[in-house]
Formats: structure tokens, C-alpha cells, sequence
């Protein structure tokens, strides 16, 4: 076995995983990339509006934790869901329509790319609020052991996102009730442009500690140990384990959002550059295979063709998807019509 | 028809939603062990134990949360705030999830779930204790917001928002858990979005919710012994808000007083006041007033806090300005 | 008089007053190193240092208390939301702590602190993003609110809110950061509860705040090629509220239309329509009618959004409305 | 030296203290407990109205606490405060026409027993939202430190209030900025009916270890002890070291609040009656001062019959003190009054 450019846990977390395996996670990631890649140049025309905050960087953590996952389980997150999104199952069309925000979008247009959901797949959102999402999940973890099944829930929060006092309720109840939740940090080292040391005195890991949930630390840029160590967690979890926190290390190779710059005060170009050279995660897993002789060029040249054309049919199915109607402006406020009373206020006709 | 109290209706309601729909749980401070603050979930621990009657810690936004979370899924919490000033740390769940949730998801995540708990003032527990909350609630479309005055509507509404799909917010009455009303047996349902004439009238009309309700009917009776008939009309749920009632009432009476526990600015009388003249406008003889708490925060003193609670005096001289008896109608009541 | 935008105008007011008082200080997430998420504090780290321009962790309500206690000891903070949508996380310490502090204490603790950042909705920033939170702050007693809508205003109003001794949300808007105007030279102060006559006019009143201003300034210049002569009022304080200002309008044109960016049901036009219909009553030729963002979360979508938000053309409808120019002032805007 | 029949620590912490000031903290310990009692009568006879909250049984942690600050510190505390605002060197009669609801009262009568204040003492209230207290208090710090002065904040909250997400958000602040605040957390075992182990899989005192602050645990039955490690607290604080958390173990004797039951459902009337017994902070210093004849048995009566008298002094002053007048509904609701526009919009004359 030769050693590896970038040694990460040694070789071994290479050999748990099939040739097959470890070909789909690869492609897999790629796809989150090249789709992510997409969006920015629709972004960049006009396509898409609002805040769009992309993963790049990110995406060993959303495969390394998500694909472990049964169908069945629940996953939920923030604003930077994209690419969670797609791990969890989600037709990357529907995701890019709902970018576009047209009717056909995972979210029927209503979301946009803070709020992608996707019920079916058990993908429950798409937050904005920093840290909310780890009350929902406890929620969600609520109804599992409510029910008796054996589901897991993964929430997604950000390195911020722990300073929130609705974090530490969500941790505190899911140790209490043993609830079958899982908290993933996707510690990227920034909020915003803000450094996690400046707003932290202590390590992420110690707040999961305060409530006695047990806590890890995983390199969220190694997918195969995020992987591993989540498959883990999981059947601990699944097994009646209770919760547990883990912070992904990984760094985001965009600005905060599409609008915000990659660099300036509060991280340095040569920071970014340098990471974006040996910290990607799909790097490090393709030259790890080239060198174990599981991947070659061609292989990976046609890997990528292939993405890169389901991400050409997405925005193409974006493209041609209607705008939502008119009408659909009052959909979706309610549940139903309710057969009394005035429900909506402003007067127009609807 | 059973005498019971407003507490024991909302027991009755709860009892039996919990017993027809294991979909549904209720979880608060103190809900449990305690047998509730208020005693409102007397019993229910005993029955349904801890699965479905859950103590929880002082977490307001939190537990909130998560009851949004398990309604995501498919459960239909009803989550108590021990009393809605406490609320105000979990309306970020309450507006930002749960109101939003439907709408964001294109409609692919109902949120059926309950909150509940008292509103408004109760004696002597000063500024951070005292407050109605309504007008937090109503704003947001997406959640409905209903607030019975009489142990047959506590019952019944409670009912009723305990089926609805949609998030609804209920604001109960520390000061109405004592009242005892009739209740009708067997299944007892009160939709969302009705009025109720508490008391017919053709000389003005007297709109309110909630433990005002009694006041204004106080009132009326006052009125009557002057030979001035107030109708007290009851809106019980203010989203959906049965407007016909509002616009039928007015167009009787022509004249029109709100009466509310909370403060004026951006309070439902405005609303309700802004409604009528926009769509009853030539039907009005008089402006609209309303009968308010003072604009000030509760005060702790007894005598103060008197002063600034809506009283029945204060409604009937709003009734007699509308009238046009003795002081004009202008600058409010 | 410079023109400047309003992004400078109030990066003016925060530094005059920082250079002027000492116990002034700027808090929130990015304010510093970042020069401000809109970069409204720009140049102010490098200026103060990280004594008085500090960045925060997410924590809202933690830091809006932390704002309150350092009000309670003399400093007078200035605390940025990044927007207003992330105010509700802090709401119980503004409203159970600022807003009710001086009265609780009977006088002792006054709470000199300002409150501001972007409210309201941006460019396809979807439901949690784009929310008009006037509503929530208002309605409490204890607490001022303005909402500038010009660069002037702006500085204007943020210094008077920075020199106030109670607490004063300051409402500003996104989409009006680039807006470029005329600022007078040296101090420039602007009462709070006074409002502004943007634009004469004898046909019929447009009252407004914030950035529907300029909406209505647009749909006056719309109606002028018609022959109608719309006053624009500018309210700019929505607490203290000009009532003077309004009625003077009001008892003028006899019509009037409230135009706002929230919604409806319970929002500042629902308040300013019971008051003109309170104390105007006889004044009033046709109801008070409203134009506000449609009743629904607000949808990501551009032509829903658009849709959405109240336009130009629907305040237009709503002036003929009340105008009786074609279609009857009935059921709103 | 005799071994005290209830031994706490060990005699040497007797021995720090002259007797003087021995006597002076059982004195001012007598004081809160007869101070309480007698508003505990008054309330029976509704002179008292709303929530009242007893401190007793947890006089020691007052005490022990505010005991060794300055006069200029500042002490700031939730809804059971009436003992730690006589500590911080508030008039009983002040206090009593408070919970009277009078204009002579700390709070002009405008507070009630939530909400006393003493800006000039230096004690800022009173706060009747479970935790809020503690981000007022991180305020407090932050002036204390932007002026340079010395000054330390004491903030108690309940034992309950830990589990209050602004709880978290309070000690990460104070933490990364070293603010000169002490959380004092009174654990007593139960928020209202609810014990401290079923809303907490963890100790109290991992709340504050997780933001990487000095914490400890002391017993506050023990007035002496907590005394001396509140003394370190200071000094620690004092000289520039950043925040402190303490718990303090005590326990309440009475009900939740007046309208509470002492015992119940959650606790035994048993437990009660053995802890009123043996863990009481006045009789445990009491019977160790006898114990090192430092008091006798008439020494303690005089001493009691002085504090007694105070609090039938600060009852009649209470009972004289007039009632605010009515114009006071609408003083105190802003500052100033605004020469502009309209503040108040209930349309009654003031
Ligand atoms: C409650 C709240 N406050 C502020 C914001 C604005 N905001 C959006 S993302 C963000 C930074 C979050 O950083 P982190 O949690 O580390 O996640 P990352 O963006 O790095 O993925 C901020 C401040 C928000 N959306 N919600
Ligand atoms: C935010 C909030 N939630 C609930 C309450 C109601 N409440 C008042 S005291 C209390 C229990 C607090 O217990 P703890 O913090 O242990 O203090 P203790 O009463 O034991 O002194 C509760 C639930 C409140 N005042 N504030
Ligand atoms: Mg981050
Ligand atoms: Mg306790």
C-alpha cells in the first residue's frame, strides 16, 4: 500500500469500502460539486435571487454523513442545505427548479434555496434561522421514540450556530429523553466573517460534553472516517443509544454566501487558496483511489461527463419549468380552507 | 348539560382528544407531576402517563421547537405555556416555524399543534406576568389564534384546534379557570372562526374575546337599566375571524365599542375597528371606540392595577360617547 | 447639503454620536471586523476599536439582554440585528426587560438603548427573511419606534434615538441602504414623533412609513397625470405617533389610504385607521383603506414576490377607491 | 474545639471570622428569616396580593454571597430576591411597602415582590422571566469592564433557570469578553415542582465547564463556607480574571411560592420536615457558634428580639405608607415626557 499525498488516518479507512462503494461516494460528491458549480454561474445571471449559500468544500460531510443513512431516516438543516439535499435523495431537477423558483421546485417555488424539503425523502429542510433547526430535529427525534421505530435523525447545524441559546435546550432535552438524534457541527470555522476562536472560548465538542451527550470530533474533508465513524453513531444511535454530537471539521471554499466576498478581513486569500488545495475533500478521496489503483484518469474524466450532465439536465428541467401561477400566492397559508371565518386580511381577491 | 369549570372543560378537552388520537401529546412545564400550574391537566399524568404528558425543562423556545419538529412528522402536540408571557421567548418557533413551515415547504409539511396556556392578567403579578398577548399571534398568517370566555367554548375550541392541521394559538384566562358554565355532553365541538351573541341588543354593540367578554356583558347589563340594549357579541377566535358577524352586528346597531385585557396600539380592537369602518362605513353612526387596558405596563399596586384594567364603567361610558349621550365620542374611551 | 446614501447617513449618525459620548457603543453580529453584514458600521472598528464596535456570537437575545444591562448602568448601547427577522429570538428582553424596566423599577432604571438593523423584505429572501416587524414592537408601552425612510431622516432619527433615555427601535431597510439624498451639513438631528409632508396634496392623504414612502410618492405621481393631488405623509415615529400630523391630513383631503410593507391584520395602518376613524369621524368622506404586503408568508418566487408586495398600482386603486373613482372603497385595498 | 453536631467542613471555618462578624451574619441571617415570615402573615391577610416567593431556608446563600462584596457592586436577581435585596443593604421598611404595594415601597409600589429594585444600593432587581436576569447581569459586566472600573456583578438564578437558553448565550459572552460576573446558581433542588435530575442529565456545575469557566460547587446551608469561597470568587473576579459560576446547594423550606404547597407530588413532606430540620443555615451556625461559646442562648433571643422589631417597624411603615396615587399609572413609562407626537393611545385622561 503506498502512503498517500495527503496522509489522512492512514490507508485503512480505505479498505472497509468496496471498489463500487467507494466509485459512488466519489461520484456522488462530485455531483454535489458540479451542481453547486452550476448554481453559481445561474446565480452569477440571474437565475436564481436571493441568498444562495453554497457547500463547496463541505461535501465530504454531507456524503460521510447522510450516506450511511437508511432511506428511511430523517435529515435537517439550515440554509447551506443544497448538497444535503441531494445526499438524502432529492432529484437534483427539483432542487435546481426550486432555486430557479419555479413550481416544479422541491418546494414549489415557495422556498428558494434557504428552504429546500423534501418530505418524501425525508429531508425536512432548509432553516434560516441559525440554530432552529436543532429544535425541530429534536422534535422529530421526539416522534421517533414516540412511535417506537428505530429511525435516526441527523441535524446539520454550523460552527455559529452552537452559540444559540435554542441549541443548548434541544441538547439538554435529547439527553434527558434519550432521543435518537444526532447533532453534526459542521465546523467550517467561520460564521459569516466571523472566526469561531473570537466567539468561543472553548472547543465545540465541550457543549455537547455540558449535557453529557457523547461527543466526537471527526475530519469532515476525510469522507471515508466521516463515514465510518457515522456508521457508528448511527447503530448506537438506532440501537437505543440516545443522542450524540459530533463536530465535522471542514472549511467552506466560497464566500458566506453568493453575495459575500471569499476572503477579506476575517480569513485570507492565502488561507482559502491553500485550503482549497489540500482540503478538499473529493481531491483527497480521488487521489487516494488513483494511488490504491482503484480509480483512473478516464474513469474519473467519465465520472465526471456524467454528472456534469445530470447537472445540465437539472438547470435545463429548471429552465423549463413553469413560474409558479398567480394563484399560488395564497396556497399553502393553511391547510385547508377553513369553512369559517376570514382567514386573510388584505383584502384582495384571491 | 353539566356545570363545570373553564378548567375542567379544558381537561374534558384534552382527556378526550388524547383518548380518541394517540397522535396527540401535551407537554409544558410542570404539566405533569405538578398536574399543571394551573391545574388545567389535573389527572392527566395519571391516565396517559409520561409518554404523552411531558414535563419539560424552562425552555419556552425550545420545547416549543420541538413540538413544531413532531408535528413535522406527523404528531399533533399541544404545548403549554405556563402563561403566554413566557411565550414571548419562543416566538421565533412559533412565527418562523410553525406559521411559515406550510407555506415555505409548498406545502408538503403541515404543522397540526396546539399552544396553549393563560393570557393576560391575573392579580397583582406586575409587568413581566400581566400581559396579553394576541396581537403576537394574530399578525402572522399562517396560524390561527382562538380565545374562549366560557367553559363550553374553552371546550369546544379547544377541540376544534386540537383537529386543525394548522397551528393554532390558544388563549385561555387564569382568572376564567375558576368560572363554571354549562357544557353540553358527549362531543362538544366549537369551530374555528364563529362568533357567538353572548347577548342580543339593538342599540350598540359590544365586541370582545375572551375574559372581557364577561366585563362587557356587565356592562350591558348596566345599559339595560337605562333603557339602552348592547348586543355582546363574542368573536372567540380572532384568526379566522367571523367578520360577518362583526359587519351583521354593526349593521343592526350602527354603533360599535371593542373591549379587550390588552394595550391599544396594534391591539385586535384596532383591527377590528379598521374592518368595520372599511366595510361598514356608511352603516357607522359613531366611530368605533375601544375600552383597552391603560397604555402603561401592569403596575403592582392594587389600586393601580385597577385603574389599568379595562372596567365595566369604562365600557359603558364608551357605550354612552357612541351614543352620543353626554360626552362626545372622540379620543377613544 | 451633501447627497449621500442612507447606508452613510446613519454610518454618520453612529459615528457623530460614538465621537460625542463615550458611553455609546455599537453591538452585533459583524459589526466589526466585518464592517457590517450591509455594512452600515464600516470604517467604525478601525475608528473605536473592539471596546466600543463589538462582534458577537448568534446570540440574540443573549446580546439585546446584555445591551439592556449595560442600559441599566448608564452606557447607552446601540444593538444591530443583523435583521429584524432574527429580533424575534430577543423579543422577551426587549419587550420583559427594556420595554417595562423603568416602570418596574418605579423610576429608578431607565433604559437608554437603540435597537436597529434592516426590517422588512429584501429581493427573494423567502418567508423567515423578508418579515415587516413594526407590529411586534409597538404594541408595547415603554418602548419608541421610528422608521426613517430618506438618508436624512435616517441620520436624523438615529441620532435622536441614540440621545433618547428610553428604549427606540430603529427600523431601517435594506433596499433603501443605496438610496441616495440630501443630508443636511454639521448636526443634523430629527425629532422622534414628528412626522414629515413628503409631498402636498388636497385630494386625498397617502399616510406611510419606511420604505413604502417612496411607493407612494410613485403612485402620487401616477395620480397627478390623472388630476389627483395626493399628500404624501412621511410618519417617520410610528411611537410617539404624530396623531397631529395625521388628523391635519385627514380633516384636508377628508380620504385616506395607509400604505405599509407588512401585513394586514394587526399591522400600523389597522392602528393609524382606528385612530382617524376615532378622532376624524365626521371628516372622513370614505373609509380608511389599506395596501399592505399580501397576508401570506413571503414566497421566494420573484412573481409571487412580486405579487406579494404591496405596488404602486395597488395604492393607485386604493386612492380611486376612496376617491369613489370607478370601483367602490369596499373590502380593502 | 468541640465537633459541631452537624458537621460542615469542619470547624476551621468558624475560625476565619471574629465574633463580631459572626454575629452580624447570623444576625442579618435572622433578619430575612423573620423579614420573610412576616410577609408570609401578610400575605395570609392579603396585604400582600400576586406571586410572593419565599427565600427561606436559603437565607446562607444570600448571605454567604453578598455578604463579602463592596457596597458598590452590583447584585442582580430573579423573582425570590426579597433576602438578597436586604443583603445588598436595602431598607426592610422599603422592601415591606413594596410587597405592600406602596409609593414608599423600593419600587414606588410599582414592582411588587418580583421586582425590587435599589439602583442606589446597587441591587438592579427583581426579573420575573426564569434566566433573563443572567443576560442583564453580562450587560452589567460588559459596563463594569468598558468603564475599567472594579466593580463585581453577582447574578443568582435558579437551579431551573440553567436548562433557559439565555443561560448559554450569557456564559459564552461573559466567557470570550472575561466579563466580572459571578453566576451564582442557588440549586435547591426543584424549579417550582420539578426536581433538578429530571430536567438535567448533568451537574449543574458542567454548564459553566463547558464555556471554560472556573466553576464550583459550594454548600450554601453552610453560611461560613460559602462566605470564604465567595470571598475567593471576588477577589479572582476582581483582579481581572474573567467570569466565575457557582453552584450553591441549598434548599427551600417553604412552597414554591405563597400559592404553592410545601411538599406534594415531588417531594415528601418528609423530606421537607428532615431538611428544615438538619439543613438549616441559621440553626446550623447558630448551634456551631454555641458549640465554640460564641453565642449564648440570651444572646440569641436579644438578637432576636431586635430583628423581630425591625420587621414590625419595616410592617408598620409598610402599613402607613401610602398607596400610589393614581396620576402614577403613567409615570415611569418613558423617561420623558416626548415634546412630540403621541405616546400613550388608550384615550384616557392623564
Ligand atoms: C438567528 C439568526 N441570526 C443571524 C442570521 C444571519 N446569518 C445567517 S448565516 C450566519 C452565519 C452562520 O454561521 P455557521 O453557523 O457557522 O454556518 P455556516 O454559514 O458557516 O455554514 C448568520 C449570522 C440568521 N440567519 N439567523
Ligand atoms: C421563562 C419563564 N418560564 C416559566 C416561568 C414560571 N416559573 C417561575 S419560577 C419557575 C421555577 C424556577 O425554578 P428555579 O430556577 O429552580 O428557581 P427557584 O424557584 O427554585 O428559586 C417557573 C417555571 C417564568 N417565570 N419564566
Ligand atoms: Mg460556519
Ligand atoms: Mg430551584
Amino acid at each position: 500500500m503506498k502512503v498517500s499525498a495527503v496522509p489522512r488516518q492512514g490507508h485503512d479507512t480505505l479498505h472497509g469500502f468496496t471498489r463500487e462503494e467507494l466509485l459512488r461516494i466519489l461520484r456522488r460528491m462530485l455531483l454535489y460539486r458540479r451542481f453547486e458549480e452550476k448554481a453559481e454561474e445561474a446565480y452569477a445571471i440571474g437565475k436564481i435571487g436571493g441568498f444562495c449559500h453554497l457547500h463547496i468544500g463541505q461535501e465530504g460531510a454531507a456524503e460521510g454523513c447522510i450516506g450511511p443513512l437508511r432511506p428511511d431516516d430523517y435529515v435537517i438543516s439550515g440554509y447551506r442545505e443544497h448538497t444535503q439535499a441531494l445526499a438524502k435523495g432529492l432529484d437534483p431537477g427539483r432542487v435546481m427548479a426550486e432555486l430557479y423558483g419555479r413550481s416544479s421546485g422541491a418546494s414549489a417555488g415557495k422556498g428558494g434555496s434557504m428552504h429546500i424539503f423534501g418530505a418524501q425523502e425525508g429531508f425536512l429542510g432548509g432553516h434560516g434561522i441559525v440554530g432552529a433547526q436543532a429544535a425541530l430535529a429534536t422534535g422529530v427525534g421526539w416522534a421517533v421514540r414516540y412511535r417506537g421505530e428505530d429511525r435516526v435523525v441527523v441535524c446539520f447545524v454550523g460552527d455559529a450556530a452552537v452559540n444559540q441559546g435554542v441549541f443548548h435546550e434541544s441538547l439538554n432535552m435529547a439527553a434527558i429523553w434519550k432521543l435518537p438524534v444526532i447533532y453534526v457541527v459542521e465546523n467550517n470555522e467561520y460564521g459569516m466573517g466571523t472566526a469561531f476562536r473570537r466567539v468561543s472560548a472553548t472547543e465545540i465538542k465541550d457543549r455537547g460534553v455540558a449535557y453529557g451527550i457523547p461527543s466526537s470530533v471527526v475530519d469532515g474533508q476525510d469522507v471515508l472516517a466521516t463515514w465510518r465513524h457515522m456508521e457508528g453513531l448511527i447503530s448506537e444511535v438506532r440501537g437505543g443509544g440516545g443522542p450524540r454530537f459530533l463536530e465535522v471539521r471542514t472549511y467552506r471554499f466560497r464566500g458566506h454566501s453568493m453575495s459575500d466576498p471569499v476572503s477579506g478581513t476575517y480569513r485570507s486569500r492565502e488561507e482559502v487558496a491553500e485550503r482549497t488545495e489540500h482540503d478538499d475533500p473529493i481531491k483527497i478521496l480521488r487521489d487516494r483511489m488513483m494511488e490504491a489503483d482503484l480509480l483512473t484518469q478516464e474513469q474519473l474524466e467519465a465520472m465526471d461527463a456524467e454528472v456534469r450532465k445530470i447537472v445540465e439536465e437539472a438547470a435545463e428541467f429548471a429552465d423549463r419549468a413553469p413560474a409558479p401561477s398567480p394563484g399560488e400566492l395564497y396556497t399553502h397559508v393553511y391547510s385547508e380552507v377553513n369553512p369559517h371565518g376570514r382567514l386573510f386580511f388584505d383584502g384582495r381577491e384571491r | 348539560m353539566a356545570e363545570i369549570t373553564y378548567r375542567e372543560a379544558l381537561n374534558q378537552a384534552l382527556l378526550e382528544e388524547m383518548e380518541r388520537d394517540d397522535r396527540v401529546f401535551l407537554m409544558g412545564e410542570e404539566v405533569g407531576e405538578y398536574d399543571g400550574a394551573y391545574k388545567v391537566s389535573k389527572g392527566l399524568l395519571a391516565r396517559f402517563g409520561d409518554r404523552r404528558v411531558v414535563d419539560t425543562p424552562i425552555s419556552e423556545l425550545g420545547f416549543a421547537g420541538l413540538g413544531v419538529g413532531a408535528a413535522m412528522v406527523g404528531l399533533r402536540p399541544v404545548i403549554e405555556f405556563m402563561t403566554f408571557n413566557f411565550s414571548l421567548l419562543a416566538l421565533d418557533q412559533v412565527i418562523n416555524s410553525a406559521a411559515k413551515m406550510l407555506y415555505m415547504s409548498g406545502g408538503q409539511i403541515p404543522i397540526p399543534i396546539v399552544f396553549r396556556g393563560p393570557n393576560g392578567a391575573a392579580l397583582q403579578l406586575a409587568a413581566q406576568h400581566s400581559q396579553a398577548c394576541e396581537t403576537y399571534y394574530l399578525h402572522a398568517p399562517g396560524i390561527k389564534v382562538v380565545s374562549p370566555a366560557t367553559p363550553a367554548d374553552a371546550k369546544g375550541l379547544l377541540k376544534s384546534a386540537i383537529r386543525d392541521d394548522d397551528p393554532v394559538v390558544v388563549l385561555e384566562g387564569e382568572l376564567l379557570y375558576n368560572l363554571r358554565g354549562e357544557v353540553p355532553e358527549g362531543e362538544h365541538l366549537v369551530p374555528l372562526g364563529v362568533a357567538d351573541v353572548k347577548r342580543e341588543g339593538r342599540d350598540v354593540s359590544i365586541l370582545t374575546h375572551g375574559k372581557t367578554v364577561h366585563l362587557a356583558l356587565q356592562a350591558a347589563q348596566r345599559l339595560e337599566k337605562e333603557g339602552i340594549e348592547a348586543e355582546v357579541v363574542d368573536l372567540r377566535s380572532l384568526r379566522p375571524l367571523d367578520v360577518e358577524a362583526i359587519l351583521t352586528t354593526v349593521r343592526k346597531t350602527n354603533r360599535a365599542v371593542y373591549v379587550e385585557e390588552g394595550w391599544p396600539y396594534g391591539g385586535v380592537g384596532a383591527q377590528v375597528a379598521a374592518i368595520i369602518q372599511e366595510e361598514a362605513f356608511d352603516d357607522l353612526d359613531a366611530p368605533v371606540l375601544r375600552v383597552t387596558q391603560a397604555d402603561v405596563p401592569m403596575p403592582y399596586a392594587k389600586n393601580l392595577e385597577q385603574l389599568a384594567k379595562p372596567g365595566v364603567q369604562r365600557v359603558v361610558d364608551a357605550c354612552h360617547r357612541v351614543l352620543y349621550r353626554g360626552v362626545p365620542p372622540a379620543r377613544g374611551a
